[in-house]
């Protein structure tokens, strides 16, 4: 007994003391270290050579800001500005830089899919290419052979460049005239231009040399236009330029600007026009342009001898006393703002909201136009400036069998271009009620979705998607699956932009002409196609004269023929410039119908035939819903900080917003103080918003810089798709807004809804 | 002090924000994330748990609305060169475990994530709340592991991170320096990725002790000042605006005092070692 | 802790926290030592019966 | 059955309701126990914690409950290095209370680092300029000491005694225990000022910031005196509550007076300390910093001046006034009632020290920051206190843990 433990003792600590003395411990402890240091769990990157590659990028839709993309073992890294590119000078935005996200993320389609269950519930099942294209194919097919192409309908995410080119083409040749372009801020603008000065393009404003900057609600700041080119233009390049920002909210466009002008949310035009009757009635206009480069400025007869009334009488109804009382803006304020801006030496009025979609109308971006034709700036420097659509897409005649000329010469679905909207392009807007009204079956029989995210960013979303619901054929071109390809019945992915080639037309906002060239960055990394190939490919398998239109082996070569002039310059640089692109002088710049600036649109389709209307004017949209009962308006504002559009925040973006933006899954919206005070609310507390279109559960956060009575929501939340890091986050503003078709442009007018706020 | 830090090319590397220029777009932040290979989460809603090397804060001047202003303020770490200007800036002097320590020859504070043990004692003595600890495994989901950039270890659970000024991209330069025989990096050789990504190039960064960077020239500006300036911390990052409520809104003033009246005086530009 | 450690610099700060450790370390040390030395002692020098001695 | 396992000549309550009552106390622990591994399997998301709070309750309670087993180090002082023999009546239970708080508050500490295994870069890299370090030094050393002190009552055990190695053993230990004390004492003084050293430092965060002596903060020197007045009330409450539960008088009254009286003198000190740290911290420090008295006490939920007040009259210089006076002592319930509103108020002071330095805001465009632990934390908080029942329910039962017990119970 005692000797056992003894030896026992002798044991333990014998034991411990050799133990300690061998490596045993401390090879255990630098295990440990080590271990604790590298956990297999933890991502170790791969080391490489790093390149960097230029691109362009196009992941929104005012896209076309050059980058340069850090590639290591061909795997892209990190999206950095272009330094020279003649866009956006090296800034890109938020977005930009997290395109990464996308390209990687579990938001990607990663083949074909056909919907296996029920339409939006999810299930998929995966096809082959060859299986997706003929299905498409064949569908086409039988409704052709019933006589009914143009019951084909696409919306695309923009109009110009190949890629659109190439659906417009394919519709043609196919049989239907419904080629629609998803909602854009610049719709009214372009109508506008369209009007006034009788051309087609996209619009350039020469903000770089500009010294007074009137922005009638354009977020500069926040997303609009081009968001890399607003940040280089302003306030980086240390020049100090007046911009003035009329808005009723303070946005981040307002804080940067020299003046806040918070006018009542829908009477910009009235202060448009207010700004306008200071000018003229002071002479401070541009007599030159006036007195030789405009018709309708003064009243003037036609040719039947009808006296008509111009613009300097319109005028005459918008005296400062009386627009200070409609916009609630002093009139001091008015008349010092009109002084000077006349007196600028180059001023320029810009309208068109933010990434926020809805456009305003018509009346607003004639007011606005307006002023910038006073003071004598378009195709300025420093002013505004159509610049044309590019010249490279002149392709062979084709030729159109019988079916789609009949085809051809049905009305559009959207009745732009009909006789009720004769001036307008797109209205995708209408869709959901042109699908509605119709007796029997759907107007579109099949819809190809090749961008826009309608079923996100249509204004009344719900009421769309169940106007979408009737459609029996749905087929999403999207790179991710977004809420449009969620309620689709048949995904055939397009490549990420980092991953393939297209060409960028001059973004909105630019005044110079260019074309970028978005390029392969990585490989592709999933089973998707180009959308040109496929469009090639539907093309060939549908055979005739549709087939012949497109003899293109694949969309690249196609690229490199279309542009076959700039390709050299493009793959060298990244990007070309036309420098023979200079505005027109005024005497050869209007294709009007007076060949001159026109204050009176004569083309401007006018259903009632009062001069009134065919001038701009101050028409406030008549809201739905019963002012008494709600009370508030709700205005959607664009955050340079959320994706607003057809494609949804990636995470980085998420992150960088405020908790008072969005908190677990809830949203916030804006509330003065005072407001919040009058119905009882107090920071954070949660709330049902509710609009006649529908309602969400949201949550106050009170913010000084917001006009009493409104309630500010931001755009692009809410979303139910891409991925759980991006679904579910608070709700979409676009759903609790209405429709309402401005008279004469079908332009959806109503950028704001009645609401009310009702305690949760 | 060893011999190398006695060398004539001892920097202080340093940032001039410019608030007037801020438009609060979140580029450097993104461009951070993007660089730094700063992981997120289902829900990065909750700022108090989410990592971030630099936020970009939202300031109003509480006036009434239509006289309302707000400013954007970005905070990246301040690597503070501390009380005496000695580095012992306020985290670095706390860690137990020298797993942050203050680089006496650019004054950039680093951070060592294999040795910091996530006691978080640098957070709790920091006090532009520039340190964040990672409260979960970080999760790359689908491929964006992809996306990470080799130049910048992966921080596992368990451990405080921070911002660095892209001391990678410091290294890279010096080595290239290094290898064409210079001693000095250029001022466009180092830049941290969120300068190189502000659109608007609000954000200056440099040497502050070379005259002949411009960080050197916009840090002595009358504009010119610093968060917290009161506690003595000495940052590196300096601030610029022309708006005086923004100035009140950066460091804490007792009654009647005001702005300007309590620079402070170790506000040397010598590095003291 | 030690000086293998790479970014090791002597400074009196060290000298004297670590002097204090090992100080205390030694004095503990040394009294454990000297107690398990002792009971040794003790227990082999003690004669067989007794018991509970205080 | 040879030896019993119970003391000699004294009575213990059955097996059945001992097991009853660990039972309990075993269900608490393992509810901690759950939690604890939970928080090491998950990480750290598993508490309140945030960015803003890299300090929380976990800090508190390793600060709380470090000043409360202060009664180890002190009574060791006094019993050993002073001389107060009479005390060695209780020193075997308030070693033990050391023991529980002590390898308590290293385990909260191995809960609250994200990376518990590198735990020991602490050492291996120590730096010694930070607080923490110094903490962890004397932290694990003082521990090793309150075990040695803890062996011999552990080896008096009479089924452990039999063997002549450890009866030799313990009474050896016994024989140098004052060089242990006095190493214990000297490696306190450190730690707890240590302890109050961490928030005294941070000269960034003017709440806690305090001016000091060569390196060391004010708050050290109070932390040290603080632990040293409220460590005996400590020991004397749970004495107790022991005797309470025991149901007889386990140590004599005069101790437990005269265990009152050294409190209350070093509280009032202490109290006296304290209210010209914090004047000076409220008329010079902090405006110096730009930070007025009340900026630290308005526009949040709970930090209003009251704080203040509870700790330092309430809960302060009210208990060190009843203390000092004999009629106070002499009062049960006043004694009692005095030496619970001193934990109370070192209790709080710790807790502003961590968590209010947390929660006030620096940049004036923050809001404060507020707290709510988890489940989790509170578990692993109140696991000690599970364990240390536990341990006492088992030294009492089967250690001589008082000597004056025979005594005091001739009957049974």
């Amino acid at each position: 007994m005692k000797i056992d433990r003894r030896c026992f003792l002798s044991f333990v600590i014998g034991g411990a003391l050799g133990t300690a003395l061998t490596p045993v411990p401390w090879k255990l402890t630098d295990d440990i270290a080590i271990w604790t240091q590298n956990w297999p769990w933890t991502p170790v990157p791969e080391e490489g050579p790093s390149i960097y590659k230029k691109s362009v990028c196009t992941i929104c839709s005012g896209g076309g800001c050059g980058i340069n993309v850090r590639t290591i073992k061909g795997q892209a890294k990190k999206i950095e500005g272009q330094p020279d590119y003649p866009v956006n000078r090296g800034s890109i935005c938020p977005l930009g830089i997290s395109a990464t996200q996308h390209l990687y993320g579990p938001s990607r389609i990663q083949s074909p899919l056909k919907r296996a269950g029920k339409r939006g519930e999810g299930r998929w099942e995966k096809i082959s290419w060859d299986e997706a294209i003929s299905t498409v194919s064949e569908k086409l097919s039988a409704l052709r052979n019933q006589k009914k192409p143009h019951t084909v309908t696409c919306i695309a995410g923009s109009d110009r460049g190949t890629v659109a080119y190439l659906l417009e083409r394919f519709l043609t040749a196919y049989g239907s005239p419904n080629f629609i372009r998803a909602l854009s801020s610049f719709d009214a603008y372009e109508l506008a231009f369209s009007l006034t000065q009788g051309q087609q393009g996209t619009l350039g404003y020469d903000l770089a040399n500009s010294d007074f900057i009137v922005s009638f609600g354009a977020e500069l700041m926040d997303g609009w236009g081009t968001a890399g080119q607003m940040f280089s233009l302003y306030p980086g390049n240390g020049k100090k330029s007046n911009l003035v920002q009329v808005e009723p909210r303070l946005s981040d466009t307002a804080a940067m600007a020299n003046q806040w002008i918070a006018a009542k949310p829908g009477t910009e035009s009235a202060l448009a026009l207010g700004i306008a009757h200071v000018i003229v009635r002071d002479n401070l206009y541009n007599k030159n342009f006036i007195n030789n480069h405009c018709f309708g400025f003064e009243d003037w007869e036609d040719k039947n001898g009808k006296a008509h009334q111009g613009y300097r009488s319109l005028l005459r109804q918008y005296p400062p006393a009386k627009v200070a009382e409609t916009t609630g803006i002093d009139k001091g304020t008015i008349e010092s703002l009109a002084r000077g801006f006349a007196r600028a030496k180059r001023p320029v009025a810009i309208g068109g909201r933010g990434g926020h979609l809805a456009s305003g109308g018509l009346d607003e971006a004639l007011a606005v136009q307006a002023l910038n034709a006073l003071v004598g700036n378009i195709n300025q420097p420093g002013g505004v400036v159509v610049v044309p659509e590019p010249d490279y897409l002149s392709w062979s005649e084709m030729k159109t069998d019988k079916t789609a000329s009949e085809g051809l010469r049905q009305p559009r679905i959207d009745e732009a271009g009909t006789d009720k909207f004769p001036n307008t392009r797109f209205l995708l807007n209408r869709i959901p009620e042109a699908i509605n009204r119709a007796k029997g079956e759907s107007p579109i029989q099949a819809l190809l979705v090749t961008g826009g995210n309608p079923l996100y960013t249509m204004p009344n979303t719900e009421a769309a998607k169940k106007a979408f619901d009737k459609i029996p054929f749905i087929a999403s071109f999207s790179t991710y699956m977004d809420e449009t390809a969620q309620h689709a019945d048949i995904l055939l992915p397009n490549h990420h932009f980092l991953e393939r080639y297209e060409d960028v037309p001059t973004p909105a906002g630019t005044p110079t002409r260019v074309i970028g060239l978005t390029r392969p960055v990585v490989k592709p990394r999933f089973d998707t196609l180009h959308i040109g190939d496929v469009i090639i490919r539907i093309a060939g398998s549908l055979g005739g004269f549709i087939g012949q239109a497109f003899p293109w082996k694949n969309y690249q070569e196609f690229l490199k023929q279309t542009l076959s002039k700039q390709w050299e310059t493009l793959e060298k640089q990244g990007y070309w410039v036309d420098s023979e692109f200079i505005p027109p002088r005024w005497a050869r710049a209007f294709n009007t119908p007076s060949g001159k600036y026109e204050f009176y649109p004569q083309e401007r389709n006018n259903p009632s035939g009062k001069d009134t209307d065919a001038l701009p004017g101050f028409r406030p949209a008549d809201l739905p819903g019963n002012p008494d009962k709600m009370p508030l308006t709700l205005l959607p504002y664009s955050s340079i900080r959320i994706a607003g559009g057809a494609v949804a925040n990636p995470p980085f973006m998420t992150k960088t917003v405020d908790a008072d933006v969005i908190r677990n899954n809830d949203i916030f919206v804006e509330l003065n103080p005072g407001t919040a005070k009058k119905l009882g609310f107090s920071e954070g507390d949660a709330a049902i918003l509710k609009t006649p279109a529908g309602e969400a559960r949201v949550r106050i956060h009170l913010f000084e810089g917001l006009m009493p009575g409104l309630v500010a929501m931001p755009t692009g939340l809410g979303r139910n798709a891409f991925s759980s890091y991006i679904a579910g986050k608070g709700a979409n503003v676009n759903a609790l807004l209405a429709d309402i078709a401005e008279p004469g442009s079908g332009l959806n007018k109503a950028w704001a809804s009645r609401a009310s706020l009702v305690k949760a | 002090m060893t011999k190398q830090e006695q060398h004539t090319s001892t920097k202080r590397y340093g940032m001039v924000i410019d608030l007037d220029r801020c438009t609060g777009c979140g580029a450097c932040m993104v461009a951070c994330y993007a660089e730094n290979n700063v992981p997120f989460s289902k829900d990065e809603s909750d700022k108090m748990l989410t990592l971030n090397w630099i936020r970009v804060f939202k300031v109003d001047n509480g006036k009434p609305f239509p006289d309302t202003e707000i400013c954007y303020i970005p905070k990246p770490c301040m690597q503070c060169d501390g009380e005496h200007m000695d580095g012992h800036s306020p985290c670095v002097s706390v860690c137990p475990a020298v797993a942050t320590d203050y680089d006496h020859l650019t004054g950039i504070v680093s951070q060592i994530y294999t040795r910091c043990f996530g006691c978080r004692y640098c957070m709790a003595a920091c006090p532009y709340h520039a340190r964040k600890f990672n409260w979960w495994d970080p999760v790359w989901p689908a491929e964006m592991e992809k996306y990470l950039n080799p130049d910048v270890s992966v921080r596992m659970r368990g451990v405080v991170e921070k911002c660095s000024f892209c001391y990678h991209r410091y290294q890279k330069a010096r080595n290239k320096a290094y290898l064409e025989g210079r001693d000095e990096v250029y001022e466009d050789e180092y830049q941290p990725a969120c300068v190189e990504a502000c659109p608007t190039k609000a954000i200056t960064f440099g040497d502050l002790l070379n005259p002949e960077h411009q960080v050197y020239k916009l840090s002595k500006s009358r504009k010119a000042f610093r968060l917290l300036e009161k506690l003595n911390t000495n940052p590196k990052v300096y601030y610029m605006t022309s708006k005086k409520w923004v100035r009140r809104k950066t460091d804490n003033y007792i009654e009647n005092e005001s702005p300007g009246e309590t620079r402070n005086s170790s506000k040397t530009q010598k590095a003291s070692h | 802790m030690f000086p293998f450690i790479f970014e090791w610099e002597w400074d009196i700060a060290h000298l004297v926290f670590m002097g204090a450790a090992g100080f205390a370390v030694s004095i503990i040390g040394a009294g454990i030592t000297y107690c398990i030395l002792k009971t040794i002692y003790d227990t082999a020098t003690e004669d067989g019966g007794e018991k509970g001695h205080h | 059955m040879t030896t019993p396992a119970i003391p000699e000549g004294v009575k213990r309550c059955s097996t059945g309701k001992f097991a009853l009552g660990l039972a309990v106390a075993g269900a608490v622990l393992l509810w901690g126990v759950y939690a604890m591994f939970l928080v090491w399997y998950k990480g750290l998301n598993q508490t309140g914690m945030d960015n803003a709070y890299g300090f929380a309750l976990w800090i508190w309670a390793d600060l709380a409950i470090i000043a409360f087993g202060g009664g180890a180090f002190f009574s060791g002082f006094l019993t050993y290095i002073i001389g107060r023999k009479e005390l060695k009546s209780i020193i075997n239970y308030a070693v033990i209370i050391g023991v529980i708080c002590y390898s308590s508050a290293l385990l909260i500490l191995g809960l609250d680092v994200g990376q518990p295994l590198r735990g020991w870069f602490i050492f291996w890299h120590a730096n010694v300029h930070s607080m923490l370090t110094e903490v962890a030094f004397c932290l694990s050393l003082y521990l090793g000491v309150l075990v040695i002190e803890f062996i011999p009552v552990v080896l008096e055990n009479p089924k452990l005694d039999r063997f002549r190695f450890i009866h030799h053993f313990s009474h050896n230990m016994h024989e140098v225990m004052a060089v242990f004390a006095a190493t214990g004492v000297f490696l306190s003084f450190f730690h707890q000022g240590s302890l109050g050293g961490v928030a005294g430092v941070l000269y960034g965060r003017p709440f806690s910031f305090r001016e000091g002596l060569l390196i060391w903060p004010w708050t050290f020197f109070l932390f040290t005196w603080s632990a040293a007045a409220v460590g005996p009330c400590v020991t004397v409450l749970i004495t107790w509550l022991t005797e309470k539960i025991a149901g007889k008088k386990l140590v004599k009254q005069e101790i437990f007076r005269m265990l009152g009286k050294i409190s209350g003198w070093m509280l009032l000190t202490y109290m006296i300390a304290k209210i010209a740290d914090t004047w000076y911290w409220a008329a010079v420090t902090a405006p110096s910093k730009g930070f007025a008295l009340m900026d630290f006490y308005t526009n949040n939920p709970i930090y209003g001046i009251w704080i203040l007040i509870a700790e330092l009259v309430v809960c302060g210089l009210v208990p060190a006034l009843i203390l000092i006076s004999r009629k106070g002592r002499e009062n049960n319930f006043l004694l009692a009632g005095a030496m619970i509103l001193a934990v109370i108020g070192i209790g709080i002071n710790r807790w502003v020290m961590i968590l209010q330095v947390m929660a006030a805001p620096l940049l004036p465009f923050q809001d404060w920051y507020m707290y709510m632990p988890t489940w989790q934390e509170i578990a692993t908080t109140i696991l000690p206190i599970a364990y240390g029942t536990i341990l006492i329910m088992l030294a009492y039962r089967y250690l001589p843990i008082f000597p004056q017990e025979k005594e005091l119970n001739p009957g049974s």
